[in-house]
């Protein structure tokens, strides 16, 4: 759209005008109408619903897992119903594979797509004040990557499983007869579908932002985004040449990872993490982006150092690719290249401390409201500010070589993808379902849901923390007795955790059958997506939006009457349309 | 948009190159060609492989700077493709940093020890 | 400060197993530190976060008291403060490491082979028995090889860990401190062995916290993950007071005892030398095929015609697993088990073969009633051969 | 890849199906070959082309891994990588990168055509592009075809014999791969009939250039026997009677009496290269295996190592036993194959792990310059079309940025193969 067409000193009073047009949902209709959508908000959407079910079903075997670890000798998986349904297997047999398949479904089906593809399409665009993505074509393609990268998972679960875990480590992975193949071309697949996900944003936010979106007025969702896209781009291809060379490995026996041939497992471990450790950030990356939006607004106050917020992003996203040795540190890697990683090591979590005293700063002086998603992002501070500082017991060499491969482990790292990513990814739900749908659910409900994933979670993790100091190893099926009331206490908390997600859904499941209607602005944001109505239109903007400061809070005001968030006199000007988009602006304002 | 204005004018984006430069970048890359596969019969030891690659990184870059356009493309996709070498090298010299460091002694190949024992005794 | 900590981390409340090796002090040390550096950084950020979150409260469309937007000084000191703490983290980190890493000359050396799923410490002399053996003070070297996949040996005790990877010698070392103690005496054991043989149980480490031996333990597990029995890849550690201790020790299991039955051994050998993760010797069809009953019959074999087990097909299928694949029922068992070539002398296998034979010998019952000919001991054969295709012609 | 090429291309040219009254501002200005989300033809092309530059960095990054591999496995084992390399053709490696990089120069043409508006031009650019991706594949089959014959193969399938280098019989490997080829060829000629009799003029015009394009896949091949030749014609024992015999099989065009000749001499063209193979390194990898060796005996010496004397005590006497043959078939072990070879480098383990290498890249790169040939026909048709002008040339520029990084690759792969001494 170009900025020649807004009338000059066009003041938008009320955001909330009633819309005299159809919204993207209603504007066609029918299956293939959602089939064959180019529309990023319809993708988005249908990426919500693919990624759900896919965490939906890895939270299944996840507390398959966690009810077999109940007793030291396992209680689930050797019950009769286990023993009938799969008889040849052996109860460890399925305890690997359920917690294999956990992995690989939450990794590659759940959490990578998670924000960027659902989320991130859905907002991107629009936060950015496009009309679309740059490769509509490419978008949709990417989806049914994933789709086709899923059917693949599925049909390796049903095949004969896969129990390698979800790293695929030679030479266990070359020999084992499980469904290798199939696994390894569906994770194939969706790095494509990430591939393009990736490269559809950085075009996007490169080319395509209109007259006055400056580097520097992008919201941080968008720099967020930004920097994961490098990582899939730059990341994602070794992953894929790895996977290929992995069934080259099976099906010809080439030698180069498997050491019956002569191959070397530890090439493929740093194959495999040079992907897979940026691949963390790929994960924990658009989360930040999210809480950054999030805290501000409903703190309604300015973004607390919005540059330092915005280079870590980036910074994160170039230094993420030269840890990858720290998942390595046991594995054979030479005395010298161990000490070289661990010290990278260390430089990668300055820019993640930043972020956390960001926020905390931003929520200073505020007026936080402690709505259903401010309740989310503080618990993901609390969370990820755990996850992170267990980082550091882990980076340091000699205490790695105790921890490393044991539950403290395991600890962190759902610290950091649950406790971060999945509860930012709910607390960006529910921060934009308004948006997406139209409706509002249920605060109480909302609030509930937080509450209860809080207690549970920490409630399944914190004792993970004590069981891998105390040393017990991870991919363990059965487990010494002396370590049986951690666990315990472990799966009590995963039933609350599941409880408090299935809250969740069915609070969002009900906000469509009896919602009330979503207002434009319900939260009182300053970023573009608000200045479209609820749901928004199929082009996004019935009129093109006036791009204005992100973070700018003070010409929003609560208005009783109409009871919603209306923009009280614009005092900015409407930028002259002769700037070119590309001139990094000098400030944020 | 004031670009609409521009397109109506004709080659505001487009930037077609001469063809001596092409046709001549062509005979340069086809000489070096020749030039690579005949200093492969002259033993230079261990030069041998920067030899070949220094010839093959000047070919890349003739390739990249004229046939595809970068000399005169824009600064942002040159970072780019220029970055992504700067992540090959990354990877490459990381993992043959470390595979150096350790091939030495702990490398045994197992077939030799094995099976050729008796062949050695 | 160090033995300060090194107190508090033996008692009983301790994030830790028990402080067993002489790196185990200077790593708990540094995790305390991390630790303490953690809170130090924790406790006020969430105190900040619960506490603005609570006074900061306003109701809907109250503007914020405060816009400000950045404050560079503030920024940088907590970008760059912490720097330094992250530098003297990684300085204690790589110096334990190091340590670790620099295997003093003259170390106690003892092989370790890891497989599926199982341990073989090689003490020298073709003594090669499951549970490591070490002496205190001593430092201690193991020489670990697998031949099927990644393993990776973990003693907690000793805060140490190496992954075990096949085509590669690993090394690790470690210094063990805290000596086991002898805590049941030889009558009892024997009592414990003949009650286990009645009841056809296997030694249970956990519940009687004492080695067959009698002496107490500290764990070994397997940190890799393996495969179906992962999880029960452990064993156990004995640190013995002396050197002539564990010398008396190794003389113990140095081979066949004089008046020792073949039979007998190759029992004993059944249970040390990992057979029994994976073949039982009642008749369940586990990892491979069961020994009961299954010397002198018949035996499907992938890829060929059955064939008789017997002495050269046993011992085959010992070193050079691979060869003929066992099928039981239709379904081939997987190829799985690692070569025991090099790792068992010839008496060894004699004294397994003795002890498979003592199993139910259908060869024998033939002989005694004809009828015994019968597929009944089907139970199939070794493991089984190669899916891969071979490149030879 | 090649859909995916299109995919990401062809986002710009095509309009969606949705009406255009749901954007606000006037259609005059969007021509036909503008999105409808882009504003100007600039932004669409400067779109278009990061997105390609995008996806040319992911190619990189998919191609390092094997470089990283080749890096790791030359350095560990030179020996191998500078003998095993004796058996690759250099004639024919320098052949493929002078067509490829012609290929480069018609394309780097092809984009000035279009800019310019020149369309007959640069339809017949676009054709002498995929005519030279044809002859760098029939060459390339002639390259694989002689490997799977020999048997040098990835280190699970190696089945090389140095005492016996031309096994008898065996699949006539190149009339497998000659025979898509063949049905596409034969496919094309026919629609250029058909549509010539219906008189469907536009079909017509692309069916001749393809035809030609089809038919220098022979080309290809033809070249490659000629050069694979080269030099050594004229004495042949026959022996290859049966291989000979095989091929006709799969006769017909005039190119594959030709063939049929020059094959036979080919197979002896490599036969003073295996030679030499045999005598040049094994003096060298005999060091390195008693060196190899020397690591376990040197470990064992020392006096405490008692774990690894005895393994390696044991080692010996229990091979002696299998070898021997005492219980134990060793033709059914694979290590015991191993042993048998008599060339060091020559062994599935090593040799097996560069041809591997091999395989994985110049495979990759083929499958490359496949979907190159998919994307570049969709090109060829839309030029004779006559869509593309001065402000849209994208898909031009786009297709001709793919081929050449897939031209940079070869010119890396191509010394890093074939040149090693």
């Amino acid at each position: 759209m170009s900025a020649g067409s807004v009338p000059s000193g066009y003041e938008v009073k009320d955001p909330g005008y009633p819309t005299s047009q159809e919204n993207y949902l209603t504007n066609s209709k029918g299956i293939l109408s959602w089939a064959f959508t180019l529309d990023h908000k319809r993708i988005g959407m249908m990426y919500l619903i693919g990624v759900s079910t896919a965490f939906l079903l890895g939270g299944l075997l996840a507390l398959g897992i966690r009810l077999h670890l109940f007793a030291p000798d396992g209680i689930l998986f050797n019950n009769g119903l286990f023993q009938w349904l799969a008889p040849d297997k052996a109860p460890n047999d399925i305890y690997n594979q359920v917690f294999t398949l956990h992995g690989a479904i939450m990794v590659f089906l759940f959490i990578i797509p998670s924000i960027p593809a659902a989320l991130g399409n859905f907002l991107v665009p629009v936060m950015l004040g496009a009309k679309d993505v740059a490769f509509p074509r490419l978008n949709l393609s990417s989806f049914y990557l994933w789709v086709g990268g899923a059917v693949f998972f599925v049909m390796a679960l049903l095949a004969s499983g896969l129990d390698t875990g979800w790293t695929f480590y030679t030479p266990y992975s070359t020999t084992t007869d499980s469904s290798v193949i199939l696994a390894t071309t569906g994770a194939f697949i969706l790095g494509f579908s990430s591939i393009f996900t990736g490269l559809n944003f950085i075009v996007t936010i490169n080319t395509m932002r209109p007259p006055g979106m400056t580097w520097f007025r992008m919201p941080l969702f968008l720099w967020a985004t930004y920097s994961t896209s490098i990582i899939q781009v730059l990341a994602t291809p070794v992953l894929g040449i790895t996977l290929l060379l992995l069934i080259a490995e099976r099906t010809m026996h080439i030698g180069i990872f498997d050491p019956e041939y002569n191959g070397d497992p530890v090439t493929f471990q740093h194959f495999f993490w040079f992907y897979s450790h940026p691949a963390v950030y790929i994960m924990i990356l658009p989360a930040f982006g999210i809480i950054s939006e999030l805290i501000s607004v409903h703190s309604h106050k300015r973004i607390f150092g919005y540059r330092f917020i915005a280079y870590s992003s980036i910074a994160i996203a170039l230094l993420s690719f030269i840890v990858w040795g720290h998942h390595m540190f046991t594995s054979g890697m030479s005395p010298i290249t161990t000490i070289i990683f661990s010290a990278l090591t260390f430089t990668v979590s300055v820019p993640s401390a930043i972020k956390v005293f960001n926020w905390v700063a931003t929520m200073f002086k505020g007026s936080i409201s402690l709505t259903t998603p401010m309740v989310y992002a503080i618990a993901f501070i609390f969370l990820f500010t755990i996850g992170g500082l267990t980082g550091l017991h882990l980076g340091t060499l000699a205490t790695d070589m105790h921890l490393h491969d044991t539950y403290f482990v395991v600890a962190h790292f759902h610290y950091v993808m649950v406790g971060g990513t999945v509860v930012s990814f709910l607390g960006g739900v529910f921060h934009w379902w308004p948006k997406m749908v139209g409706k509002m659910y249920s605060e109480a409900g909302g609030l509930i849901s937080a509450a209860l994933v809080f207690i549970g979670f920490n409630l399944t993790f914190l004792p993970q923390f004590i069981l891998g100091s105390r040393g017990m190893p991870r991919r363990y099926a059965t487990y010494d007795p002396e370590f049986a009331p951690l666990h315990q206490m472990s799966t009590y908390g995963a039933l609350i955790l599941g409880v408090g997600l299935f809250v969740a859904l069915f609070v969002l499941i009900m906000s469509l059958i009896n919602g009330k209607k979503a207002p434009a602005n319900p939260w009182g944001g300053a970023t573009l997506e608000w200045n479209c109505t609820s749901p928004p239109p199929f082009y996004n903007f019935e009129r093109a939006p006036v791009v204005g400061d992100p973070y700018e809070f003070g010409d929003i005001r609560w208005d009783t009457e109409l009871d919603r968030y209306v923009k009280v006199e614009p005092e900015r000007e409407v930028v002259p349309s002769e700037t070119p988009a590309e001139t990094p602006a000098h400030a944020g304002e | 948009m004031s670009a609409h204005e521009n397109a109506q004018e004709g080659y505001d984006f487009a930037h077609p190159l001469p063809l001596p430069l092409l046709a001549g970048t062509f005979l340069v890359l086809t000489l070096l060609t020749v030039i690579t596969v005949a200093q492969a019969s002259f033993n230079f030891g261990s030069l041998d492989v920067l030899i070949v690659m220094v010839i093959a990184t000047i070919k890349a870059v003739l390739v990249g700077a004229i046939f595809m356009h970068l000399a005169w493309d824009k600064p942002f996709n040159i970072l780019c493709f220029i970055g992504s070498f700067v992540f090959v090298g990354l990877f490459i010299m990381a993992t043959l940093f470390d595979s150096r460091q350790t091939a030495k002694d702990d490398i045994p190949v197992l077939d030799d020890a094995v099976v050729a024992a008796p062949a050695e005794m | 400060m160090m033995s300060l900590l090194g107190d508090y981390t033996s008692s009983k409340l301790s994030v830790f197993p028990k402080s067993a090796s002489s790196f185990s002090g200077e790593s708990d040390w540094v995790f305390h530190f991390i630790s303490i550096v953690c809170v130090v950084f924790f406790v006020p950020i969430a105190v900040a976060l619960f506490g603005f979150a609570w006074k900061y409260r306003k109701a809907k469309g109250e503007p914020a008291d405060s816009q400000t937007d950045h404050n560079t000084t503030l920024e940088l000191v907590w970008s760059i403060g912490p720097s330094f703490l992250l530098v003297v983290m990684f300085y204690f980190g790589a110096r334990g490491y190091l340590d670790m890493r620099s295997i003093p000359e003259g170390a106690y050396n003892v092989g370790v082979d890891a497989y599926k799923w199982g341990w073989g410490m090689n003490y020298g002399n073709g003594v090669i028995h499951p549970e490591l053996h070490v002496v205190a003070g001593e430092p201690t070297k193991l020489t670990m090889t697998s031949k099927d996949v990644i393993h990776s040996l973990y003693i907690p005790a000793f805060r140490v860990k190496k992954d075990i990877v096949p085509g590669r010698f690993n090394y690790i070392w470690f210094k063990a401190m805290e000596p086991s103690e002898k805590v049941m005496s030889d009558e009892e054991l024997k009592q414990l062995a003949a009650k286990d043989k009645e009841e056809n149980l296997s030694w249970n480490y956990d519940e009687r916290q004492c080695t067959p031996d009698g002496y107490t333990f500290y764990d070994l597990y397997c940190a890799e993950y393996c495969g179906t029995n992962h999880s029960e890849m452990q064993t156990v550690v004995v640190v013995h007071e002396t050197q002539e201790e564990l010398d008396a020790w190794i003389k113990q299991y140095s081979s066949r005892g004089p008046d020792e039955s073949p039979a007998a051994y190759g029992a004993k050998l059944y249970e040390r030398r990992g057979c029994k993760s994976c073949h039982s010797i009642d008749g369940t069809r586990m990892v491979g095929p069961s020994y009961q009953g299954s010397f002198g019959t018949m035996r499907e074999i992938v890829g060929g015609d059955p064939v008789k087990v017997d002495e050269n097909y046993i011992r085959e299928s010992i070193l050079n697993p691979k060869a003929k694949v066992a099928i039981q029922q239709g379904v081939a068992y997987q190829p799985v088990m690692p070569s025991y070539k090099g790792q068992l002398s010839d008496d060894d296998i004699y004294s397994l073969i003795e002890f498979i034979k003592s199993l139910g010998d259908a060869s024998a019952a033939e002989e005694a009633s004809e009828s015994a000919a019968d597929e009944a001991a089907e139970t199939a054969a070794a493991e089984d051969a190669d899916a891969e295709p071979v490149s030879v012609e | 890849m090649a859909t995916t090429d299109a995919g990401l291309v062809s986002d710009a040219h095509e309009q969606p199906g949705h009406g255009h009254s749901d954007h606000g501002h006037g259609d005059h200005d969007h021509p036909s070959y503008l999105a409808h989300h882009f504003d100007t033809p600039e932004q669409q092309f400067d779109s278009g082309k990061l997105g390609m530059w995008l996806f040319l960095v992911t190619e990189v990054l998919f191609f390092s891994g094997m470089f990283c591999a080749y890096a790791i496995f030359r350095a560990w084992r030179p020996e191998v990588f500078e003998g095993c390399s004796q058996f690759l053709n250099t004639k024919l490696g320098a052949i493929n990168t002078g067509v490829l990089l012609f290929s480069s120069f018609t394309m780097a043409w092809g984009v000035r055509c279009a800019q310019k508006e020149q369309h007959k031009l640069l339809t017949v650019m676009l054709a002498t592009t995929l005519s030279c991706a044809t002859i760098f594949l029939g060459v390339k089959a002639i390259e694989y075809s002689h490997k799977w014959h020999l048997g040098l193969l990835p280190a699970g399938l190696f089945s090389y014999d140095p005492s016996n280098p031309h096994p008898v019989g065996g699949p006539n490997y190149l009339a497998y791969i000659c025979a898509p080829f063949a049905i596409i060829t034969a496919g094309v000629a026919v629609w250029l009939v058909v549509s010539f009799l219906r008189g469907a003029k536009f079909q017509f015009e692309c069916a001749k250039p393809l035809l030609v394009v089809c038919l220098c896949f022979f080309v290809g091949v033809g070249l490659g026997t000629i050069l694979e030749s080269g030099g050594e014609e004229g004495h042949h024992e026959g022996d290859h009677a049966a291989v000979a015999a095989v091929e006709g099989e799969h006769g017909g065009a005039a190119e594959h009496g030709e063939e049929h000749s020059h094959e036979k001499e080919g197979e002896h063209a490599e036969e003073p290269a295996a030679d030499a193979v045999v005598d040049l390194p094994a003096a060298g990898a005999m060091v390195n295996e008693s060196a190899d060796l020397a690591v376990i005996e040197r470990l064992a010496s020392d006096a405490t190592n008692t774990g690894l004397q005895d393994e390696l005590a044991a080692r010996r006497a229990q091979s002696q036993q299998s070898a021997g043959g005492i219980l134990y078939d060793v033709t059914d072990d694979t290590s015991a194959t191993i042993a048998s070879a008599p060339e060091d480098v020559l062994r599935p383990s090593r040799a097996g792990v560069f041809f591997s290498i091999y395989y994985c890249m110049t495979g990759i790169h083929a499958i490359h310059i496949l979907a190159g040939i998919g994307v570049l026909v969709w090109l060829l048709v839309r030029s004779i079309r006559q869509d593309f002008n001065r402000n849209y040339f994208g898909p031009v520029d786009y297709v001709g940025l793919y081929w050449h990084i897939v031209d940079m690759i070869w010119i890396y792969l191509f010394p890093l193969m074939y040149l090693i001494r």
